[in-house]
């Protein structure tokens, strides 16, 4: 498990950028044990708030020691009430945090070339894994697309970090007129990869999951499901899952995610009950 | 602060609620779960149940719907790891059961018997009797009067065991009448109410399961009347209130209403260590108004102005 | 945008909820009355009525308990007063009525018949029957046939009669099929959920009347579960949806659900203007959505995802 | 009726006053409607909010013109979440105001002695009352009381618009030891009153009535009721009243009061259903 703590943190800085913004909030337990992949769960709407879940957010970064020690870092864009309540938040309010939460980026043994690729805010956990993989010496691209120009996130932080980043945007707005997928099988080819690593929307995973599969190499992707209690306790952010044994069970990505090996994933069945699922034959009348 | 459900003594009232706190290994990363009066846990059936299809979940105003739809490993798996894991842990555990028919609740029932981990049985009957066209046990006189008896009879006779009732319900006085006449030891007031959202983007259903579980703060208005009503009619009988309870005066809220026992559920999604902090707010409550034991307490807004005073009488209502 | 209520032709589809508006009066001062499709009264009665006793309201987590107890002049200071009131303004009123017999609703029913100034009766049937004990005509199929048929043999051939059913049961189908049967035109979903809150001071129940009927967006998943359910099972009967509407969006579930109109409530409390805001905002939401017409929306969350097209299609699911 | 009108209404001041905040905002729309004794509803909570009630508090003055045009004030005591909400807010921000609502205190047609009571922060609508009774030559004299020192209101304001004051604490802690009623019938005969005006807790209120009649003058009161509308829709703000026929009936206190004759009022039967009350015998299962 991942060591949660639940935190009063307060906020730091909070920054806009493109579309999004930008939270720094002081959570030294949240950060302690941060690694690239974990999320934070974000208590919204203050006192008497008719919004009783959390919201959940990937880690952009952690500082745990340092000049901003205790920091860590998360990135919102908005989408609804809950978001909307974040986005009006100023530094010196606080927060309420749970994490870190979910299971991390599994790491290459040793050194090992590999493609990053995000999808609008999902950029943000990539970049730390970025980090992770270059102090272990390991080779990394990375792609960054989204929608439009605006929507895109972290490619001048991700250009610093690795010297080059190729950008994709569906209108041509910025860098590539295209989908990440379309430059991804050349930056395989072009670093020799081993693994790809993503986050960003469910069809964005599973077409950079079928790549990967083209080249015989694993893809760890990051998914997006609605979360009631982020910590494993509620089931109902599930999502249907080959295990190592051939079967197919729904398995909660807040504790057995975010991060999946996309091969395992079942993406057509994602949203229906699949009649080989394990347990699904017992479900008459449910 | 001793919580006495039938023949069962808890060191404290607050127990978590089932489906919300699954088998108690995840929250004891917050909290040590020995410190509750009793961990109940997610319903199980007899074989691994996959659940619905997502979502299975929407935000709804101070609640949510669910729609898991059972998902568990099945009772052998349940035993082998979930039970072994809390009794490890020193916990007290609750454990509720569920099934498709009679002999489904009376397989699970044989199987725990003799487990030394297990304090009490919580019987859920809110789902679908697959031998009635899929109507709710709980819905029913006689479908729950069946299933709590056969169970009663098939259940260790010093296991305690608990009819956990739905508030969709014409009157769940008689629904609480027949399983008390069928052997049931107390309740487990509430399951959640049926609701839906509709998705206004999609035009459709926001749920895999079109209908859900309504829970939360929404529905304790709702749960506490249960809790009132059914500790009118029985009093004898002991109730596990549960529905939107978050702090400790909610808790007490549903104390003074006839519950000897409190479940906290949803508000552990929001505060995973919700339990203990609304155990430490109960006692505090109590304390400050002058209940010397929780049994004083138990059922104490159901007495007339004039039976306020006596041995058990809070200082705050003497004065 | 035509609302179509059985043989009442509406031109829009917002009214407010009974209880809640009282007669209107009070609202123009923020809105012209006659803005609305219609104003639903205060369920009146035939003699005056005192109501409960003070306090009889506690605020809820998104909701409300009252526990009012039908307060009112009487039938005939209403139609003197009230209804010419209305009348005078323009409004289209639709008369909430109720009774503790049914003889009792076919006088006020006879009252009316003849009233140019009504436009439709909406049969307050969650109320204690006199003659049954007490228990609420809504919770019991044979009581609320006997009042809905006497009331549509008793009423005006041309008046629509609509029953208002209560949440709290078993089987609201059952109910709507039995006041369908009985000669119902129509359903006014849903009234109050019973609940209570105890006074954790005063460790009393916080109404006068102990229980109180829950509204708000509290209840809203379990009325839009009521109006889906009974808009399945009889489709061809026209429904005014109510519970916990605050917005635009939240009319355009219950009108996707199957309402054909819909009732604001509580939300009157906290915004005066609400009705004519979620007017605007529901005819906003169903443009933006490609809706030509009301009546292409209704019920259209019901249709397979295969029927979404079609002539009816928004262009949005159609994309 | 009051001519309410809705408005957000910008929060000019903030400013704390013993135990309680005084709240200045920019209202015209109430402003322009004012008389002593009205009252207003305010939203709590915010967007997202769980409670959906306005909260009702009567107020203190209003600036129709000059300087500080279109706003209005009111003083916020304590009490539960939704006070406690009001009382984080700070100048610039919004509040959403329904008002002015109620029947205001009733005017004396000449010039008319009168004494006027308050208890705590209902002292509050007595400062316009006083100023207005003043204004149209009717001598004022005030009585300012409360359980302690540091709950007592507008006594300094009080002495400014009227010249005198007497206070009361019944801890002694201010003023005299005691209740505003043990100074009041002093008072009445001081000033040779013909009117008692009086706005504070029920109590208090009864009693200053108690007073009054054994003076046989009238006590206009500003009762309390808890209220979900308070613009007359609801019925849940009622308490019995005898009416000019000597029948009793509940009237709302949101509009037809919360300015009562306390003769007319049932104080003993606050709170229940009196058998003579007009229609209590249709109550029958309810
Ligand atoms: C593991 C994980 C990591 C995430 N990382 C980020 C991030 O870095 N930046 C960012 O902006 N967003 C992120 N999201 C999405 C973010 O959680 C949702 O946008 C947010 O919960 C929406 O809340 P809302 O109140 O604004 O919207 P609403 O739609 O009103 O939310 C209603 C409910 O649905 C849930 N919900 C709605 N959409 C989503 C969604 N896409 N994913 C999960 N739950 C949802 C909410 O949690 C809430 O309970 C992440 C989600 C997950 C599961
Ligand atoms: C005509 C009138 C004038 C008032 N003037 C003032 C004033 O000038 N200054 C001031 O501080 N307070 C005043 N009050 C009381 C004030 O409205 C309550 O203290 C406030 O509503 C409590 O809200 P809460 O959320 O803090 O408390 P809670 O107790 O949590 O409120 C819960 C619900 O009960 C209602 N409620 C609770 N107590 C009262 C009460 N005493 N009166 C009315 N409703 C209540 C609330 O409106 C709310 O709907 C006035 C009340 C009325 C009716
Ligand atoms: C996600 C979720 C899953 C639940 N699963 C079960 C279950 O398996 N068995 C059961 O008896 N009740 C289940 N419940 C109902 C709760 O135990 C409880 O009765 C209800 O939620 C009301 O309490 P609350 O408002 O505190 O959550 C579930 C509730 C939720 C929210
Ligand atoms: C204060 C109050 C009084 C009500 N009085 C009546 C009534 O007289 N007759 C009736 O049929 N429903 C009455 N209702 C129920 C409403 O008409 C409506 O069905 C219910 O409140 C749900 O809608 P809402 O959540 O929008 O308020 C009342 C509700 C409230 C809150
Ligand atoms: S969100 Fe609750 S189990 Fe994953
Ligand atoms: S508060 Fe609604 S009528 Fe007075």
């Amino acid at each position: 498990m991942s060591n949660p703590v639940q935190e009063t943190a307060e906020i730091f800085a909070v920054a806009r950028v493109g579309e999004y913004v930008q939270f720094t909030v002081v959570a030294p337990g949240v950060a302690a044990g941060f690694l690239p992949g974990h999320f934070v769960a974000v208590g919204v709407g203050g006192e008497n708030t008719s919004m009783l879940l959390r919201r959940a957010f990937a880690l952009y970064g952690a500082t745990p020691s340092g000049q901003f020690a205790g920091t860590v870092q998360f990135i919102v864009a908005a989408h609804g009430p809950g978001t909307r309540w974040l986005l009006q938040r100023s530094a010196g309010e606080t927060l309420d945090l749970v994490g870190p939460l979910g299971t991390p980026f599994p790491m290459p043994s040793g050194p090992a070339p590999a493609v990053l690729v995000g999808g609008g805010y999902g950029t943000a956990p990539l970049i730390p894994l970025a980090n992770a993989l270059l102090a272990a010496g390991s080779p990394v691209e990375m792609i960054v697309g989204a929608s439009t120009a605006s929507r895109l996130f972290g490619e001048l932080v991700a250009k610093r970090t690795i010297g080059a980043v190729t950008v994709t945007t569906d209108d041509g707005s910025a860098g590539v007129h295209g989908r990440v997928t379309d430059v991804l099988p050349d930056a395989i080819r072009g670093v020799n990869a081993e693994v790809v690593y993503a986050c960003g929307p469910m069809p964005m995973l599973r077409a950079v999951g079928d790549v990967a599969r083209t080249h015989a190499i694993h893809a760890q992707v990051a998914v997006e499901e609605a979360m009631a209690c982020g910590i494993g306790v509620c089931m109902t952010c599930v999502l249907p899952v080959r295990g190592d044994d051939g079967a197919s069970r729904f398995l909660r990505s807040c504790v057995e995610g975010p991060v999946f090996d996309a091969d395992r994933v079942r993406w057509a069945d994602v949203g229906s009950l699949p009649d080989d699922l394990v347990g699904a034959d017992a479900m008459a009348w449910h | 602060m001793t919580a006495s459900l039938a023949t069962l003594s808890l060191p404290n009232p607050v127990l978590t609620a089932s489906g919300c706190a699954a088998a108690g290994r995840e929250l004891h990363q917050f909290f040590d779960v020995a410190a509750l009066g009793a961990v109940v846990t997610k319903s199980i059936m007899t074989r691994p149940r996959s659940g619905r299809a997502t979502p299975r979940m929407a935000e709804t105003p101070s609640g949510m719907l669910n729609s898991i739809g059972l998902q568990g490993p099945g009772i052998d798996s349940f035993i082998e790891n979930d039970l072994a894991w809390l009794a490890a842990h020193g916990a007290r555990t609750v454990v509720s059961i569920a099934g498709g028919h009679t002999d489904e609740y009376v397989e699970i029932t044989r199987k725990l018997n003799g487990n030394a981990a297990v304090s009490m049985l919580e019987v859920n009957i809110s789902c679908p009797n697959v031998e009635s066209r899929g109507q709710v046990f709980a819905c029913d006189v006689h479908a729950s009067s069946r299933v709590i008896g056969a169970v009663r009879r098939a259940a260790d006779p010093a296991l305690p065991v608990f009819a956990k009732l739905s508030p969709d319900v014409t009157d769940i006085t008689l629904i609480a009448r027949a399983c008390a006449d069928a052997g049931a030891d107390g309740f487990s007031l509430i399951n959640t109410l049926l609701g839906m959202v509709i998705d206004t983007d999609t035009m459709a259903p926001a749920l895999g399961g079109v209908t859900g579980g309504l829970s939360g703060p929404a529905i304790r208005p709702v749960a506490l009347r249960c809790v009132w009503q059914v500790h009118q009619k029985l009093p004898s009988y002991p109730i596990i209130g549960m529905g939107g309870i978050r702090c400790g005066l909610d808790a007490l809220q549903f104390i003074l209403a006839g519950a000897s026992a409190v479940s906290v559920g949803t508000a552990v999604f929001g505060d995973p260590s919700a339990p203990v902090r609304v155990l430490a707010e109960l006692e505090a409550a109590l304390d400050a108004r002058g209940f010397a034991s929780l049994a004083g307490a138990v059922g104490y807004a159901h007495r007339a102005p004039e039976h306020r005073l006596g041995p058990d009488a809070p200082q705050a209502a003497a004065s």
